[in-house]
Formats: C-alpha cells, structure tokens, sequence
C-alpha cells in the first residue's frame, strides 16, 4: 500500500526536521498507545497497541533511519510483529521551505503481512490509510502548535 | 526440542474457570471447564460426544451444528458457559431406543453422505428445519442448509434424504408418504 | 484457533452489566449472539480482557410495535425477524435483510444488537436502520441516551456507543400508510460478505408523488452510508425511473469501494446504481401494495 | 440367480451405519491416555530470513511442554524431507522461510488451548527478502534464485516434454485455421472438510503407531522408514475414517512428522490437528497452471494438429504426488477424444513463494488441466469456423471403431464411443430447441448459453512398467480370508475417503464368490494388517484394487472347485460355476455353495490340499482406463450484474461396467459440484507481497446447496476391455469435465461481442467488465 500527501506549516524548516527525526517527539503524533526506546540516533524500538476499536492486538516494534539529509530530507523503515502478523513501512519526507512556510512532502509504503493481511484484507486499506493520515495531521497541528 | 522445566516455573495462573451444567441429548451433564472453552470442545472432549465435528474455524461449514433449545447452532462460535442450563441435542441423540430417527434413514436410503464428516452436522441443520417446516420446498431446503458445506455429495442426494425424512415424519395425513 | 482467556460475566440485569463495563475501562466487550466477536477473537485478533453476556438480561429480546414505533431489543435473533409476522407485513425490508444474513445458523445465534452495533460496513442491517430512520437506546453509567442511526456509524468499527454503554433497543418510526421498503444485496455466494447492498424506504403520498425517502447502502464505504442527497432528490418526484435514474447516480457519487476479494471497486460502484434502481423499484411496488 | 449385493445393484451402504449415528471414527476423535497437543507457529512473510526464535515466553505459558524449532530437528538431520518427486521440503526452516503461513515451530502442550497460547507467545525475528508470485517473473534472469540449494542456479525445476515439435509445427503452419488460447487455471484448494491430522504414539517396546489422515498408509509407513530411519516393523500407519480427501491426504506434511518427533521426545502420544486455515493456506494445493495453446483444423473442420505450452507454478518446492516419471501427470492425455496427427507437450516446473503442491483436487494427474485446455480450444476453433460445437465433435471424434486408440502423444486409449455419449447429452437436454431459444433471447438482448465438454479421462495408474512413485510400482492389492461358515474378510491396500468401498469391493466379492455382500467384511487402512498398496487417488481403486478383487477371488474359486469336486466326487472338470456355486455340467441340482465349500476348506478338505480358502493378489494392471463422457451446461446471464446461474446441467458419463449404481451417480454429483467451484468461485490469490488472500472459508467460498444446480445423470456403458468386469473408475471424471462445460457456455452467451476465453473463476465482475466494455451492460 502506497500513501502520500503534502502538508504545509508556518514553522522554520528547522523545527519541522527536528520533530520528525527525534523519535520522542514523532512519536506523540502516534494515536496508539506506545512504548518507545532510543538506542542510538538512528535506531528505536519499542510496543505499540495498534488496531481499530476492540481488534487490537501488541505489536514489538523497531524502527532505523535509512537516510538523512539535514534538514531536507529523510527516510526511515519501521518493522513490526505481533497478532500473527508483521508490518514493514518505509517512510519518506521531503522538506522545503518557501517565505517562511514549511512544505512536507510524505510517502509511506506500508505492507502488511499474515493474519491480518489474510483475514482482514476487506478492511486494511481504508484503516491503514487513516492512520497514516493520521499521523502526519497530528504532526501537523504539534507543529503548528509550537 | 527445548523443554519446559516441569512444572511450568514461574507460570501464571491459569483459567478462569467454570462450572457449566447441561442437558444433553436428554441426560443431565456437567464440567469445570475454563471460560474460553468452545462449546464443540465441551462436547467432544468434556463429554467425549465426537459425533458433532469441526471443519473451519471461521463459523462457515456446519460440521459442527447441533441444536441449542431446539435451535440448530453452530456450536465452535459459541462458549461453554453460554450453553449453561440449556438444551442440547447432537447427532447421538437422534437414534431412539434402537430405532434411527427418520432423517439418518433418509441419508442411507437416498445416499445423502460419502465421507460422512458433515453428516452429523447436517442432520441437526435438516431436524431443525423439519420442526419448524414440516413440508420444505426444495428452495426451503437448499436454504435452509446452506450453512452446512458438504465436499463429497453435490447435495442433491442430501436434499432428497431430507425429503424422504420430511414425507415419512408427516405420516400418512402428510401427503408425502405412500 | 483458540481465543484467548478472559473473565466471563453473565449479569441479570443491565444496569450490572454497565457496571462491569465500566470497572474494565474499554478492556470488556459484551457479548450477544457472538457471531462476529468470537471468530475475531479465535483469530486472536481481539483479546477483551472481559465478556460481559447479555442473554441472561430479561426483556432483552422482543420485537414490538406500539403506536409510535416498532422497538426490537438488543439480544432478538436475527432470525425472530424472518419469523415475525408484523416485520414480514410491515417491515419487509428488515426480513429481506434478515433472510441472507451469514446463513441461517448463524441467523439463529446472532442478535440485531450485535448486527447493527460491530460497526461492520459490511453488515446489512446498519443500512436498513439507515433508511428507516432508526434510533438506538443505549444505556451507561449515566443513563439512558437515544442516538440516531446516521449519527452512530463513525468509522468501520467505530460507532457512537461508549465501551461502558450498552445498545437495550432500536427504534424505528412506525410504518405509515404509503410505506414500502426493501433491501437488494449482491453476493458472489450465498452466506459471504455482499459485494453491495442497497435499503430504500419511501413512502408515498396519496397523490401518488414520494413523500419522503430512505436510502443506504452496505459495503461501499467504511460504514454503513446514508445516501442523504439521493433521498433529498427523491422527495417531491414520482417514483418513476427517471427520479430513480438520478437518485442512484447521486447514490453512486457518496461511495468509495475499495478493490477486494468481492469485486473491483469499478463494479461495486457500477452495482450501487443497479441495486439502487431494483431497492427503489421494490420498495415503491410495495408501498403501492405490492409485493 | 444374482447374488445379494452383487455387481450392478444399488445396494445401501454399510459405512453409513457408524456414520449417520455419529459414530465414525476420525483422526481427531482419537484419544490416548496421557495425550499431548502440537500447535505450530506459522510465518507472517511469504520469503524471509529468520533471525531468531524465542522461545522463553511461550515455555513459561501453562501447560506447554516443549517447543520444536528447525535447528532443534537440524541436529537430528530431520529438518528437511523428502517430496515424493524427489524434490526436499522442509519439516521446520533452519534460516529462511519460503511462503506465508509455513511452519516455523511447534508447540507441545498438554491441552489443545494451552498449545495455542503457547504459539502466541512464540517470538520470530524475521528479516524479509524479496517475493516471487508470479511463476513468469521468476523465470526472468534477474528473479532472485529461491532454491540456492539446487545445483542448477535457477528457479526452472524441470523441463519436460513429450510430442513430435518440428511435425505439430509444421502441421499448424499447414492448417488452415489456427486458434490460440491462453489460459489461467489458478491455484485451487481441495478443501475436504475434515483437516488433515494425526495422533502419535510409541509403545513401550518403540513401536510407532500414528492415526493419520492418509490416502496412501503403507507409502507412508514406507517413506517414514527410509526418512526417520525406523525399521518398518516397528511403524503402524493407521488411516482411520477420513473426512475426504481428494488428493489433499496423498503429501506427507511437516505437522505429521513433528508429531512424531514430539511423541518421540516426550513419551507421550502427541495429537496435531490443523485449523481450517492452516489447512487452505499450508497444505499443497492444486493446479497453478499458465497453459499457451494452438489448434489447428482444415477449413472443412477437420483437426489437424495441438500444441501446448505451460508453466506450472510448484511453489518453493515440488511436492507434487505424480508418479515418477512425469514431472507434469498425465497431462499428455490433452490432445482428449480427437484423433490428432501431431500434438506436441511442454511443460516448465517453476518454484516461487508458495507453499508446495501440484496435487490433484479430485482428478487424476493435471488431467483436469488437459480436459479443460481441449475442450476449451476446440470450442474456440469450431466458433472460428462458424460451426455449431456440438456438430464439431461429431465431426471429430475418434470413432469407436478405433479403439484402441493410440494417441499423438502415446497413449492407448481401452475403449470408447463419444458420439454416442454426446449424443445421449444432447437428446437429454434437447439441444435444438435450447439452440432456438438462444437465438430468440439474443434477439431481444437478453444472455444465455449452452456449453459442452466431451473429456476423456485417464485413470487407474498404472502399469509398473511406466508407474511408480518413488520406485514403488503402482499396483494395488487384495488380501481374502473366507471363514468356515461362509463369511469372508477382504483387506486392500486402498483407503476410501467416502467412496464407498466397504460397500462396493464387497460387491465385487459377492458377484465373484457367490457370497451376500453383507457377509464380507471389507477393512482398509492398517498397515499391520491390509496388504500392500499405494492406496486411493487418480480413480485408481476400482481399477486397480478392485481388478484384484476379482483376481484374488477368482483364486479362491480354483481352490474351491477343487474341493466341491471332492465333496460332489467328480473330477474338477466336470464342474462350473454358475449362478454364484459350482455345479456338475448339466446337473442344476448337484451343486455346492461357497458357504459348503468353505465350511469344508476347515473340515473335510481333500487329502494332499492345504486347510484354508484364501488367496490374495497384487494386481499390475496392463493399461490404464479410459473413462469418458459430454457434459452440456445451460446458463442465464443477469445482464446488469453479471451473474451466471446454471440452469440445467446434464451429464453423461461412461465408466465401463457399474458395480454400484447409487455409488457411482454419488460420486459424479460431487465430481460435478467440484467442477462447479473453480470454474465459478474458487481461487487462492497472493498479493505481490505472498500474502495469501482467500485463506479462510471466509474468503474461499466452497459451493453451498444453493448455487449447485440438480444435477442431471445418465449413462453409457463401455467397458473396459482389460480390466477384470470392465470398470474403469468414475471419482474424479466429473470434476476433470465440468468446468470446461461451465466455461463453454459462459463464452457460448458472450460470443457473439467476439469473446473467446474467460480465466476462471467466472465471477460477476468479469462477466460484467466484459458487457460493460462491449457496451451491452
């Protein structure tokens, strides 16, 4: 599954690559209930409790940042297993800046593998692609928050 | 292959468990078992009933219906402890003092089975519809079956046992029955 | 497929039901009939702490019509519609639902309650209440609230219902003179998932014109959809296939079908116009007095 | 006279008395004092790497006894097994898995819940490589190579082929019309209801008995003596009653073995049961093949020469059940009921990341795959020519003259008479009058078609010339005891699935022994006490077991004629047996019954002879079986939707001579409905990614009563000339037939806005892109 999107904030390009590359502060943009651990600058891990309503099952997660080209553009891959299931998204950002406003460029390839991508293919589409839209409109208004 | 060190160190606890008390097939029954016990577990290893079969796990094939207060149910979706004080009846309670009911009559004489694993499971399905239809139409029947999946048999002859049940259970005044 | 463990609770009555719910904080689940919870739960794709049962709560389960409305409790099996009398004569388009829901064993397990409640954009009785105007009564810790139907369906298993509220009933307007309805699905088999679904309600007014209009519609979208624009443009007309024509193009317009195992997202939208078309024809046959 | 329950009568069956009472016995009703349970951890990614296992949560979860992993097996060199092609599988994956849902571990606990959560709780790292679905893909030079354990560094496994090339070539360059079809016969599932399983258990003496849900229990035995190194002595296969099998039993699984590794390790009897899911989305599949083909016929009609191209997609390993020599089955049987010139075959085995197969899903060998290709082309080529297909095969048909038969591609078809089974098919279902109303309903727009298939079967391997699965010859066998009151015990190396065959060898016995077939006890499936035999696929038992039923009983007849003449004191060759009992020659009333004859075999037998009335034979037989039949479907088109619904569906088929009738038209109405399910609803779909899609009875949507039609039998009969009575076998030939009639007629109703072909399944979305492209929707 491939989504993208493009956001645009009032914030310094700075702040706004910052955000997104300190797991901390990404991972509050995450709606699900979360554990995080840093382990270098590039690696974290951590549980998730990812679903929709009552389907809802722990995850392990871990996460490596692929790419980082200050303050311009990053990628980083995620791995996760739980539920007889495992999840791999590779996300990407493009960041720009234009007269003060901030422009993200996100695309997150998002596959999904085994029991709920077996059982549960009827309705993965829609909810993945809400979640992830999720995130970076959570980001967006932390952002824009300050 | 590693073992576990006997017994499970530092395990936690099991259960929770459950008294579950019901009649089947007439007879009063009864376990302890935990709640997440399926109800066809219950009957088939509780109460060593393995006439009532399991075919998916997805609550699609019927192998394992039998009837709850007269209901045909299927009984992997539901719990033990949902059936607690109710009304069981499963492929052995059909065959009375030594006389088979009408409907296993019905899947002899008209070849209604082949491997014989979805058997018991339509049988209660067809009794059910029989109680409360006397006299299906052939559509009445297909549907009313079309919750039970057979492999084997293409169901034709399955909707003729069904038949050949319903013209000998109406009797004479039924029409059916020469 | 073994669910996971959990605490059992039957309660006898509603208000200790909420209680329970409540204590667990989201963690319990009540259970109905079971059919859609417990698959989900063999998967091991849901894992409640806690199954608070409802069956043992008296007056659960009836289906009655009193001079407002028609109330059909929580736990009524989906099969009590096919065997109501006043549903068949009234309603029919809850017992043309009723009849191809799952299979009829499953029909003798599963409860209204939990058919309109899963939030499943899949099941089909969500878009009947849709069409009906129906209300839920759900009770919490706080009482007793009444949600319309088109305000209940959030997003795929998301509805209006808190974790520690419980659905007691649904409401729907009595039939009037000039009500017909009908709901038209489409199956690759019997018993799966449809691949569309279409409830319409109209009722006419005695010059013949539509007096008012309910259309939903199953499986297009991630809830149940209320197709609120069609029934707008449908009030005033003629039911004739002109208004039909436009109204199922103004259907079509609110889905958002995703590609699957039931069919390309280009056929189901296709198939809402088809279905949407024999919904209106049926249901306007009927309140002429038809079949 | 005839016999009770002798050849050719409807007689009641006796396995349905256990049966109808809930009293069968199945694998899983089997239950041994201190029994365990396995459960197995399953891999989310169809192609990964595996980290690392951990185990240590799932060993501390109650109940759970132990854990299996592959490195556990590696050290007992049994993490890999054998395929039946020769091929190697794995039992548990030491560092890569190969499709979604393998085998990763097991779990032994000691309830069945226990072992669940104990799965659960397993923890796999897995790091992901790269997936191959498509079977065309991993052809391509830059596929990654999924197999780096094989020599040969490529994901081809074989090539096969069989026909003259340069004749069919040049005979198609010569034809005056060539048609060319290319055809998806997806990945299909045969889903018998009952799971596969076992029950493990070892004696205190080391003595391995394992209730399993086999096909073929003394292969088995056979192949668990030679992989786990026991002596065969000391290993029972028991194949209880089996919920169906349909050529899904035949593969050995790694659950089996765990199981036994399990009961091994642990001193316990241990139980695997798999999950409906596990069994759709684990166990070997069915089908998988991307036939190319071209047909040719002179412009008067004639066929001129077939050529056929495939790629069969074997998954990661080829765990096909074909025998040895043919890689692809019997597919070669594709140039069906017409007499080409030149054929040529060829076929490519692919891996990808799927589970393993290519087994038979209620047909003998890929003759599904070749029924379906030519009565699919040859309909395409008859539409070309403007000719009616009805009128086509007439016109091409080997004629029963011919037979035998030897085929372009080399086989020699026992027995035939197509023209008349079509023709029956056609009378039956009143094909003019069908034709007429077609026209008429096309006029006014509305859609509705006629489809046929006149397939010719191939069964009953084989000759041990030509058949053997892993070197064992496929004869089959047949062991009789008669007992000195009369009664008979019969033991076979077959095992029925729900054929009947308690009922149907005991006719055989009883027309052969003059014996009632109530009094012959009729036991399979135990390899302590059955003999030999590669067991029941292919619609081989009738040919093979049976054929030696009748060879074993005409043994005993040699024997008893010998001892009624001593009891009648007149020489043997005064004797023959006639109305079931020997009598003298012209002397009605001086006779003995088998009962008589048999009490004296244990009491007054002639002096010098051996006490006893026994015999047992192992049948080779000299060819296969032809069976043959027509098929004509009728379908309606819902124009808006796209729906098919059969109307009528007629089948005639020839199965050569009839032991049981009742049995027989059974076993074609489940043929036929499993010719329904892949040509209108089943499929196995992977995502790019190897994820399974339609893994569950949610997703794969078996045919209920509602969409199969009331089925319409008849027959005709044509013997087999080689086989003892004339049968040929009948289990598998509607299931081989029906789905090119389906086809047939779908494409029949469409034809006329030029469609050809149709993949199935024909679901309604393919029906209604095709109308509304045409614009007809």
């Amino acid at each position: 599954m491939h989504f993208e999107g493009t956001f645009t904030v009032q914030v310094p390009r700075a702040r706004v690559w910052s955000f997104f590359l300190n797991p901390q502060e990404f991972s509050s943009a995450i709606d699900d209930p979360h554990t995080i651990e840093i382990i270098d600058a590039d690696h974290f891990r951590g549980t998730i409790k990812a679903g929709v309503a009552f389907i809802r099952g722990t995850f392990t997660w871990s996460a490596v940042v692929k790419e980082r080209v200050p303050p311009e553009r990053a990628q980083m891959a995620v791995h996760g297993s739980g539920m007889g299931s495992a999840f791999d998204i590779v996300a990407s950002l493009a960041i720009s800046e234009t007269g003060g406003l901030t422009t993200v460029k996100w695309a997150a390839d998002v596959q999904m593998s085994g029991t709920i991508a077996t059982t549960g293919a009827r309705l993965l589409q829609g909810t993945t692609e809400k979640k992830t839209n999720a995130f970076f409109e959570n980001a967006r208004k932390m952002l824009e928050a300050g | 292959m590693v073992l576990a060190e006997m017994p499970s160190a530092g395990a936690e606890e099991t259960g929770p468990f459950v008294n579950v008390h019901v009649t089947v097939n007439g007879a009063p029954r009864s376990a302890t078992v935990e709640t997440r016990t399926l109800l066809v577990h219950f009957l088939r290893e509780n109460l060593s009933l393995t006439g009532t079969h399991i075919g998916c796990d997805t609550t699609n094939c019927g192998a394992c219906t039998i009837l709850l207060d007269g209901k045909a149910v299927k009984s992997c979706t539901i719990l033990a402890v949902q059936a607690d004080g109710r009304e069981l009846r499963t492929v052995e309670g059909l065959e009375t003092d030594g006389k088979l009911h009408p409907i296993q009559e019905g899947f002899i004489e008209e070849h209604g089975l082949q491997c014989g694993f979805c058997t018991p499971g339509m049988m209660m399905c067809s009794v059910a519809l029989l109680q409360k239809n006397p006299h299906p139409t052939e559509e009445q029947i297909r549907r009313a079956i079309s919750g039970n999946l057979c492999r084997c048999t293409g169901y034709v002859n399955i909707v003729k046992a069904i038949q050949h049940a319903a013209n000998k259970m109406a009797g004479p005044s039924g029409g059916g029955r020469r | 497929m073994i669910p996971p463990r959990f605490e059992y609770f039957a309660p006898s009555s509603v208000d200790e039901a909420v209680q329970i719910l409540d204590r667990f904080g989201g963690d319990a689940k009540v259970l109905a009939g079971g059919q859609s919870l417990l698959p989900v739960m063999k998967l091991r794709l849901a894992e409640p702490k806690a199954l608070v049962d409802i069956n043992r709560i008296p007056d659960l389960a009836h289906i009655r019509e009193d001079a407002k409305s028609l109330r059909i409790g929580a736990t009524t099996r989906t099969n009590d519609l096919n065997d109501s009398e006043v549903i068949h004569a009234r309603y029919p388009i809850l017992s043309d639902a009723a009849y191809e829901i799952a299979d009829p064993l499953v029909r003798n397990m599963g409860t209204v309650g939990g058919n309109v409640s899963h939030g499943d954009p899949a099941n089909d009785l969500p878009a009947c209440m849709l069409a009906l105007g129906a209300h839920f009564v759900v009770r919490g810790p706080n009482g007793s609230r009444s949600i319309a139907a088109h305000e209940f369906y959030q997003d795929t298993f998301v509805t209006a219902l808190e974790s520690n509220e419980i659905l007691l009933e649904i409401e729907i307007p009595k039939a009037r003179p000039g009500q017909g309805n009908a709901y038209v699905k489409l199956e690759k088999r019997i018993g799966d998932f449809p691949i569309v679904g279409v409830a319409a309600n109209l009722v006419l007014a005695t010059k013949g014109t539509i007096e008012s209009a309910g259309l939903a519609l199953t499986a297009v979208g991630p809830t149940a959809l209320k197709a609120t624009e069609a029934e707008r443009h449908l009030v005033g007309k003629a039911p004739d296939d002109a208004a039909f024509e436009r109204a199922a193009e103004l259907a079509q317009e609110i889905t958002s079908p995703v590609s699957d195992l039931r069919g390309p997202a280009e056929y189901k939208r296709a198939m809402v116009r088809v279905l949407t078309l024999r919904a209106l024809h049926r249901a306007s046959a009927r309140a002429r007095g038809g079949a | 006279m005839t016999v009770h329950g002798g050849i050719g009568q409807s007689v009641k069956r006796k396995e349905d008395a256990r049966f109808v009472r809930g009293k069968g016995n199945y694998v899983d009703d089997v239950k041994l004092p201190g029994m365990l349970y396995l459960d197995i951890v399953r891999s989310p990614y169809a192609h990964a790497r595996i980290r690392y296992i951990n185990i240590e949560k799932a060993l501390k979860v109650p109940g759970v006894l132990a854990v299996i992993r592959g490195k556990d097996l590696e050290a007992a060199n049994l993490a890999w097994m054998p395929t039946l092609m020769s091929d190697k599988q794995m039992v548990l994956p030491v560092e890569r898995v190969m499709y979604q849902s393998q085998e990763v571990a097991a779990v032994v606990a000691d309830s069945r819940y226990a072992a669940a959560d104990g799965v659960a709780a397993v923890e796999v790292e897995y790091e992901p490589l790269p997936v191959v679905v498509d079977p065309k893909k991993a052809l391509e030079p830059d596929a990654p190579i999924l197999r780096p354990d094989r020599k040969e560094q490529t994901n081809r496994i074989w090539h096969w082929e069989v026909g003259d090339r340069a004749g069919t070539e040049k005979a198609l360059k010569e034809s005056d019309v060539v048609v060319h079809e290319d055809l998806y016969i997806p990945r299909i599932h045969v889903s018998s209801i009952e799971t596969c399983g076992c029950v493990a258990s070892f004696d205190a003496m080391g003595k391995l008995t394992v209730w399993m849900t086999t096909q073929a229990p003394h292969a088995i035995r056979t192949v668990f003596a030679l992989v786990a190194g026991l002596p065969e002595q000391k290993i029972r296969i028991i194949s209880p009653d089996i919920g169906g099998g349909f050529g899904g039993k035949v593969p050995v699984y790694p659950g089996y073995v765990l199981a036994v590794v399990a009961a091994l390790k642990t001193g316990h009897p241990v139980k695997w049961i798999e999950d409906r899911s596990e069994n759709i989305q684990a166990d070997s599949f069915a089908r998988d093949y991307h036939i190319s083909a071209d047909v040719g016929a002179t412009k008067d009609g004639k066929l001129t020469a077939l050529r056929v191209k495939t790629i069969a997609d074997h998954g990661y390993t080829d765990a096909a059940a074909n025998p040895s020599k043919f890689p692809a089955g019997l597919f070669h049987i594709v140039t069906g009921s017409y007499p080409f010139e030149k054929a040529h075959v060829e076929v490519d085995g692919v891996y990808t990341n799927k589970p393993p197969g290519g087994i038979a899903y209620r047909c003998s060998f890929r003759v599904t795959e070749a029924a379906f290709t030519i009565e699919r082309i040859v309909d395409s080529l008859a539409r070309k020519l403007g000719m009616d297909p009805a009128e086509f095969r007439m016109k091409n048909f080997i004629p029963p003259e011919a037979f035998p038969f030897k085929s372009a591609l080399g086989w020699e078809y026992d027995s035939g008479n197509y023209r008349a089974a079509l023709q029956k098919a056609m009378d039956i279902v009143d094909y003019d009058t069908l034709r007429k109303e077609q026209a008429e309903k096309r006029k006014r727009g509305d859609l509705m078609g006629i489809g046929i298939s006149s397939f010719t079967e191939i069964v009953g391997a084989g000759p041990s010339h030509t058949f053997d699965i892993l070197g064992l010859k496929m004869f089959d066998s047949c062991e009789i005891r008669i007992h000195p009151t009369g009664k008979a015990i019969a033991r076979f190396g077959t095992k029925s699935q729900g054929q009947g065959h308690e009922t149907t060898y005991a006719q055989i016995l009883a027309e052969e022994l003059g014996i009632s077939s109530e009094d012959i006890a009729i036991e399979e499936g135990d390899t302590d006490t059955a003999p030999y035999g590669l067991g029941t696929y292919a619609s081989r038992s009738t040919a093979t077991a049976g054929a030696a039923a009748s060879i074993a009983a005409r043994k005993i007849r040699e024997k008893a004629q010998k001892i009624a003449a001593h009891l009648l004191e007149v020489s043997p060759d005064d004797l023959e047996w006639k109305d079931h009992k020997f009598q003298v020659k012209g002397v009605p009333d001086k006779a003995k019954t088998m009962a008589e004859i048999a009490f004296a075999a244990y009491t007054n037998h002639p002096p010098g002879m051996e006490a006893g009335l026994e015999a047992v034979d192992y049948y080779d037989p000299p060819n296969l079986t032809y069976p043959f039949g027509s098929y004509i479907c009728v379908v309606d088109i819902d124009k808006d939707t796209g729906e098919v619904k059969i109307r009528r569906f007629v089948a005639v088929d020839d199965c050569g001579t009839i032991i049981n009738p009742m049995i027989v038209e059974g076993q074609i109405h489940g043929g036929l409905t499993m010719g329904l399910a892949p040509a209108l609803l089943e499929e196995i779909h992977y995502d790019e990614n190897g994820n399974i899609l339609g893994g569950s009875f949610m997703d794969y949507l078996l045919p209920t009563a509602v969409e199969t039609p009331k089925w319409e039998t008849a027959k005709t009969t044509t013997p087999s000339p080689h086989h003892p009575i004339g049968a040929k076998g009948v289990g598998e030939s509607a299931t081989v037939g029906a789905p090119a009639a389906i086809v047939n007629a779908v494409v029949d109703a469409l034809a006329h806005l030029g469609v050809t072909h149709i993949d199935i399944p024909i679901t309604p979305w393919k029906v209604w892109k095709i109308l509304h492209d045409k614009g007809a929707a």
